[in-house]
């Protein structure tokens, strides 16, 4: 038993169906440490914080022990919270409709008064803990109206608080576990959070955090372990691996990141835009080359998230697009027009905007070609099946069942599914939003392999991003914007993550100053 | 029973429906306009989506109008809060007669009909009892239905029509006031003129009467292949019974009978899909309701039953009904005539 | 590096006072078409419309419906359908109906067995869609429909009368302001689930259930228990109404009650459109059962057919929605 | 992985046959009740029960409520409730009664106008939902409401017989192989819906908008057309289920086929576990109506009371859902 454990987790086992997602994993986390937990997509990260979470009962056998007493399973999920174990989960668990300030309180540990809420004063209290963060969140609105960075705080701040609030917590104690926490994140916001992180650290507490990003694995993690296939493969101390060890750890064999052999000889213009504007802000024209990786970016709310709807006729914009002689008018753009024009969309919302969780690979893979399964009799349905077979091949989808719903394969392999389905069009343009969200660092490379396979072909490929490492990847060019504009153009050998952060601060402030 | 034998009494009670109804006056005769002068009656039907009520309104209204006082039908839904608002209204606007009509039972409203007394209010109800049955407490004239005659002559006519042979099947809707009562002298009938016949009773209440008389006639129609004949006591259910004839290949060789009258169940006489429906015209019965109402606020003895015939249509005289047939043709007009003479009037 | 131009203005901060007048446009819309229903007809009608013995009526009479919307707001609430509500008001009705009018038990242990029943009901219901999980639709559906059989079976298709007169006059014949006192327990009730709804935190569990069982299970809220509890309290509330209807009518008929189901989710989403727009609550209900009381009241004194009364239920519901949807921008509402 | 491997192997299908066999056993569970049923009331009255007679009377009875199950069953895909279908069906029927018996109208044009009235109540119910983003349950009800009393202005509250012979006959009397022509009508609309559903990019369509709105629209779906014309066509085929009524009972009445209401939403959420299970389907409709009429028949020919019909009616929907949950270990099954 490792010395000054709060937590072990022992022998835990989980099965779905007929399909083992964890293989009896131990580990233990200290007091005081930063705990990391690394691992492929559907590797059973997410699984084994909802086993701590008490939201699965894991098998017999398993045994959880939390501050030196061993827990019935499954946990009880108002005990393990009183006892100070907070989360946040993967989707972060909020309720949409509702409001911030319901979120925070209504499953809220400690509620002063539960038999009388007064809500105005929950609400300045809401807003004052906002305050300390630096943020200034209206604890009325409702989380659909908040832009995915401050959705994630809220989240964030809320397990705070529930920690705090915990038997634990009262003496600076207690485990924090945050699932996938920074994807939402622009790389200053996760600065921000990693202080916070430290500060809950250093007052005795501890944190557990799975990411994806090998970066922010080492800036904060005082060791980590590694899943795989259900599977706990090592436990590292962060400070005496190397990056690419722990890489390869991760994947089980040596990997080597995307890199692109980027284009300089100019090529004709596949899109060009003209007067284009989505809101305030004056408008702005550019182009895209036949084959051309071009990147969009900028700080949070400086307009270059909504390109890839306002140009795919799913968000309200003006201005024209030009491409294959043909003008369009983008205020009178739909979807299914850009669709019928060779336009692809794929949106970061994955299960929510970009494909139905409740239907199977097969039927989502297929819907923007059912025109090619149409035979005399109607649709070809093993034709399609047999299509969604060959296309989860191609993209290595995991588990290769195309009769699986969308929601039960991991992030990852659902983006791959999504990525197919409209890599299979041979699109003349696609537009990308935060296309590897949450998605793991072999999965990525898979997917930007494919990016390029397609710009190769003579795809124009648009990508969305706050992820300067995925720019740098995957970009040709790149525009930073700032207040609802392009301010800067990098391109070639300008391009590397360095550069693309300073021009979105830069660009920030000059647009600031130029506004003053 | 006379000692001639089933038959000759069966024949006998279907011979006394067929002749041409003459007015019988209920008790004796007064001046209806001096005593009904300033009187306002209000009457709450069961819903006036159901024709019969619909009908029934029309011939009280008509005969009020005649003698010359205020008549007004609440028109309602078969709504248990839009009756009560009825006897609200009935209070605060002064009424002096509260009339419960058609079928909508007293009871129902008891605690209002005590309020609407306690307020001055005289309470009657109109063509809901059957002449065996006790009115309830909380009314104060109550103008019964003859339902047990209505069941003999059913009774005698299925023994009639097959030759003394009758396997019936009743159809009744023990949810509606009088049809207990209706229902057993169907059955005591029958049993009297034949105790070793076949009967059968599906009871259906009113509100699944769509959904549950059909697949009920035909189970019944598959289960015991020698039924002969089916008596709906009411005949707004033959429009269920005919469609499990037709899908049962029943239709012809077993016959419907019923009570009411209503015209597009005359109308199904006429083209040949029921074979006789008792008619009791509805304009007669208003008039003979509201005879009633004057006698209770004339200080008059009740009359004992509603004072209308039961006319039996059947092919021989169905076109005297009318085409399409209506509620009040078929009948003559004695009676219009008849309570004039008796309130007065001329 | 290539910079572009920069020059670009800062944007307008957002005006907010006239989105908050549109917000209590929107919360107060149908209490306002309430009033011109009563102005149009006070002025047509002065003297008979415009009595307290005829609003007393109306708020007494209709104790009932809303009772029995208020019971299914909260299973809606948490996200489920429970469509057996009016046979189970019917059921508690005709219990008291069999038990204290025809076998003559004292009220006391009568009422006990009414509103068990509900609970009882509830329980089903929420067994079938928990344990099984089964769409609540089906469920209430079916256990529904086999209640109503229960009804006709113990009642042997027939009404009872007779129920004793101190549930009569405890319910309707006892006034406060003229008006009954089932009128005041509506009111009590409602008040009672609108304070629960909008500030207790089990009122928001509820909420938060209904929205999204997933998020709310990762939450550790019971997501199951909270469910479970709102059959039960819709049963519980369904047979109150159950009792009512039985004090008010001094009866119990097998049939009857079931005609509330369709009036009270009209109600129940009618009500969603008002006072907290977007969410079912308690008063947003109340005021939705006396509009639309009101404009049938006010048709059937005119003297209007009988259909004129379907006319007005179906066009207001639909035209009074969509006015608070013009109001709103044409938003759509989310319940879940 | 280092490269990624391009070259695509065709996919060989896993052999899992323990969980093909369950699967198969969920699909199938429900007619395998039905089997049962028969079985059961086969022994207990082999003669009676077990004749064609019965079985061509069984099927042909109900051809009017499973053509309006089919009907709702459209928007139930798309994601919308249609509460107005009987409504509809009622208006359809009413309007051959009045323009055909009553004023003597020849066939074809009263025909034409009947399945009219349906398009138009469509129209009307997606005018309002789409236009002004009114949730379908209150938007319908309400229409529903309004065509009641429609339908008790033009009847004038009466029932109308004497429809023409040549519709009767066509519905009901002409027979194939004994049964009624109603009943293979329903069967090819039925094979219609079903094939749409499955087999054409309408239908997968219709599927998706069900299931994600967003998504829908973010994959070019024209969302509000697909929803407009489902309740079109959801008023379309209610309005074809009038003429079947109307043909049926050779007459017209303002409010029986209200009644169909609820049994159509039953059936289309039981046969929505079957067949293709978590899904609203066609054959699973028509085989939960003739499920639930071959108990009620059997039991109605044992002699039982009417109220056993209810309790077998509710029980039977409960119970064979819940069978087919344990089937596939009670995974809720999800429509939207
Ligand atoms: N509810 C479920 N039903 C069936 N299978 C599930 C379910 N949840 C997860 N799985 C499966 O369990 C495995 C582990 O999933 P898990 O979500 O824990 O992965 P993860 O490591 O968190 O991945 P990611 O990095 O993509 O978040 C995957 O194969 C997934 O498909
Ligand atoms: N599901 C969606 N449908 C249509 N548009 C969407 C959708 N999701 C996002 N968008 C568009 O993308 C934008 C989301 O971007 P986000 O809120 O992160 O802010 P941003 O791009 O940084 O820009 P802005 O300054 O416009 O808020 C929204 O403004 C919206 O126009
Ligand atoms: O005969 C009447 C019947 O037709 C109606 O349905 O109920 C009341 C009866 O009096
Ligand atoms: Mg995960
Ligand atoms: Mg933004």
């Amino acid at each position: 038993m490792t010395e000054n454990a709060v937590l072990h987790m022992r022998n835990i086992r989980m099965r779905f169906g007929s399909h083992q997602a964890l293989k009896g994993v131990s580990l233990s986390v200290r007091r005081g440490e930063v705990f990391g937990l690394l691992g492929q997509n559907g590797s059973g990260k997410s699984t084994l914080i909802k086993v701590l979470a008490g939201f699965y009962q894991p098998e017999q056998g398993s045994d959880v022990v939390l501050w030196g007493q061993v827990m019935p399973l499954p946990l009880n999920q108002m005990d393990i919270k009183k006892r100070g174990v907070a989360f946040v989960h993967q989707h972060l668990g909020l309720i949409a409709s509702l409001t911030v300030v319901e979120n925070m309180r209504v499953t809220a540990l400690q509620t002063r008064t539960p038999w009388f809420v007064n809500w105005r004063r929950e609400a300045r209290r809401v807003a004052a803990l906002f305050a300390d963060f630096g943020l200034s969140i209206d604890p009325f609105a409702t989380i659909a109206s908040l832009s995915p960075v401050e959705r994630a705080f809220v989240a964030i701040i809320r397990a705070f608080e529930d920690l705090k609030a915990s038997d634990a917590g009262h003496g600076g104690e207690g485990i924090l576990v945050l699932d996938e926490p920074t994807p939402f994140l622009p790389a200053e916001d996760v600065g921000r959070l990693f202080t916070l992180i430290r500060s809950i650290v250093a007052r005795g507490a501890s944190v557990i955090i799975v990411t994806h990003d090998i970066d922010e694995v080492r800036d904060i993690t005082d060791r980590v372990a590694v899943l795989r296939d259900g599977e706990l493969v090592d436990i590292l101390d962060t400070r005496a691996s190397e990056r690419q060890a722990i890489l390869d750890t991760i994947v089980g064999s040596r990997i080597e990141a995307f890199s692109k052999s980027r284009e300089t000889a100019s090529r004709a213009a596949a899109v060009t835009v003209r007067d284009l504007t989505t809101g305030h802000a004056a408008p702005f024209d550019f182009s895209i080359s036949e084959g051309e990786v071009l990147g969009v970016t900028g700080l949070i709310g400086s307009g270059f998230a909504s390109l890839p709807y306002a140009l795919f006729g799913a968000a309200r914009a003006s201005g024209t697009m030009t491409l294959a002689d043909k003008t369009i008018d983008l205020a009178r753009l739909t979807p299914g027009k850009a669709q019928a024009l060779g336009l692809a969309l794929l949106p970061g919302d994955r299960l929510g905007a970009a494909g139905i969780g409740s239907l199977s690979i097969t039927d989502n893979i297929t819907l923007p070609v059912l025109d090619e399964h149409r035979r005399l009799y109607g649709l070809d349905r093993p034709g399609m099946v047999r299509q969604a077979g060959l296309l989860s091949e191609l993209h290595d989808v995991r588990p290769r069942r195309p009769a699986l719903p969308l929601a039960a394969l991991s992030g990852g392999n659902q983006q791959k599914v999504l990525l197919a389905k409209w890599l299979q069009t041979r699109p003349r343009l696609l537009l990308l939003d935060e296309p590897t969200q949450g998605v793991d660092f072999g999965a990525r490379q898979q997917i930007f392999t494919a990016l390029d396979q397609a710009a190769r072909a003579g795809t124009a490929i648009l990508c969305a991003s706050t992820d300067n490492e995925q720019l740098e990847q995957i970009a040709d060019r790149i525009l930073v914007f700032a207040r609802g504009r392009p301010v800067v153009e990098l391109k070639g050998a300008e391009i590397n993550r360095r550069a693309i952060t300073e021009a979105c601060f830069y660009s920030e402030s000059q647009t600031a100053e130029a506004a003053e | 029973q006379g000692k001639a034998g089933p038959m000759e009494d069966a024949k006998a009670i279907v011979a006394a429906h067929e002749a041409m109804p003459v007015f019988t006056p209920p008790g004796e005769a007064f001046d209806a306009k001096a005593c009904m002068a300033g009187k306002k009656v209000l009457s709450i039907p069961i819903s006036m989506t159901i024709p019969f009520s619909v009908e029934l309104q029309k011939g009280m209204a008509a005969a009020a109008k005649e003698v010359g006082f205020t008549y007004t039908t609440w028109d309602n839904q078969l709504k248990v809060d839009q009756w009560i608002q009825g006897v609200s209204q009935a209070i605060s606007q002064k009424y002096d007669v509260l009339d419960v009509a058609g079928g909508l039972n007293p009871e129902v409203l008891g605690p209002q009909l005590a309020e609407a007394r306690a307020a001055g209010l005289k309470i009657s109800t109109t063509h809901l009892y059957d002449v065996t049955q006790e009115q309830f407490k909380g009314v104060d004239y109550t103008t019964k239905v003859d339902f047990t005659e209505a069941g003999r002559l059913l009774a005698a006519w299925a023994y009639v029509k097959t030759g003394g042979k009758p396997n019936v099947l009743i159809i009744g809707s023990s949810d509606v006031l009088p049809s207990t009562p209706f229902v057993q002298s169907i059955q005591s009938e029958l049993k009297t003129l034949c105790p070793e016949c076949k009967q059968k009773h599906l009871d259906v209440p009113v509100s699944e009467w769509a959904t549950k008389i059909q697949p009920g006639v035909q189970s019944a129609l598959l289960a015991d292949s020698s039924i002969n004949f089916i008596l709906p006591i009411y005949d707004s259910m033959s429009q269920f019974v005919v469609p499990a004839l037709r899908i049962t290949g029943s239709e012809g060789a077993v016959k419907i009978a019923s009570f009411n009258g209503t015209p597009f169940v005359l109308d199904m006489v006429r083209e040949g899909h029921v074979q006789m429906d008792i008619g009791e015209s509805l304009g007669w019965a208003g008039y003979a309701a509201v005879d009633n109402i004057m006698r209770m606020m004339c200080g008059l003895p009740s009359a004992s039953k509603l004072n209308v015939p039961l006319l039996i249509f059947d092919e021989r005289n169905i076109k005297t009904a009318g085409i399409p047939a209506n509620f009040n043709d078929g009948y003559g007009d004695a009676h219009l005539e008849g309570f004039r003479k008796l309130w007065k009037l001329k | 590096m290539t910079t572009m131009d920069v020059s670009a203005k800062p944007l307008k901060p957002r005006s907010l006072p006239r989105l908050a007048l549109k917000q209590e446009g929107e919360r107060f819309a149908l209490v306002g078409a309430w009033l011109l229903l009563i102005v149009i007809f006070g002025v047509l009608m002065p003297e008979s419309f415009l009595s307290w013995r005829n609003f007393s009526t109306m708020f007494g009479s209709q104790a009932v419906l809303v009772v029995l919307t208020l019971g299914i707001i909260i299973p809606l609430t948490s996200g489920d359908f429970d469509l057996s509500g009016a046979s189970t008001l019917t059921m508690s009705a005709m219990l008291i109906g069999v038990l204290n009018a025809r076998e003559g038990w004292p009220l006391a242990p009568t009422l006990a067995i009414a509103l068990a029943s509900g609970v009882i009901i509830g329980a089903v219901n929420a067994f079938f869609v928990l344990y099984f999980r089964i769409h609540s639709l089906i469920v209430t559906l079916g256990v529904g429909t086999f209640v109503n059989g229960l009804i006709l079976w113990i009642s042997k298709s027939q009404t009872i009368s007779g129920v004793s007169m101190s549930l009569v006059e405890w319910v309707i014949i006892n006034r406060l302001f003229g008006i009954p006192l089932a009128f005041f327990y509506a009111l009590i009730l409602a008040a009672l689930l609108w304070y629960v709804l909008e500030y207790t935190i089990a009122g928001r569990r509820l909420l938060f259930v209904g929205r999204g069982r997933e998020v709310s299970r990762l939450n550790g809220i019971a997501v199951d228990r909270v469910r479970a509890i709102s059959f039960i309290l819709s049963g519980l509330i369904a047979a109150l109404a159950g009792v009512f209807y039985a004090g008010m009518t001094g009866s119990a008929d097998p049939l009857s009650g079931l005609n509330l189901l369709l009036p009270a989710f009209a109600a129940a989403f009618l009500g969603a459109t008002t006072i907290s727009p977007g969410r079912f609550n308690a008063f947003g209900a109340v005021i939705s059962v006396y509009f639309l009381v009101t404009g049938i009241t006010g048709l059937t004194m005119l003297g209007a057919d009988a259909y004129v009364q379907n006319l007005f239920y179906g066009g207001a519901l639909v035209i009074a929605v969509a006015l608070s949807q013009l109001v709103r921008n044409r938003q759509p509402q989310e319940f879940s």
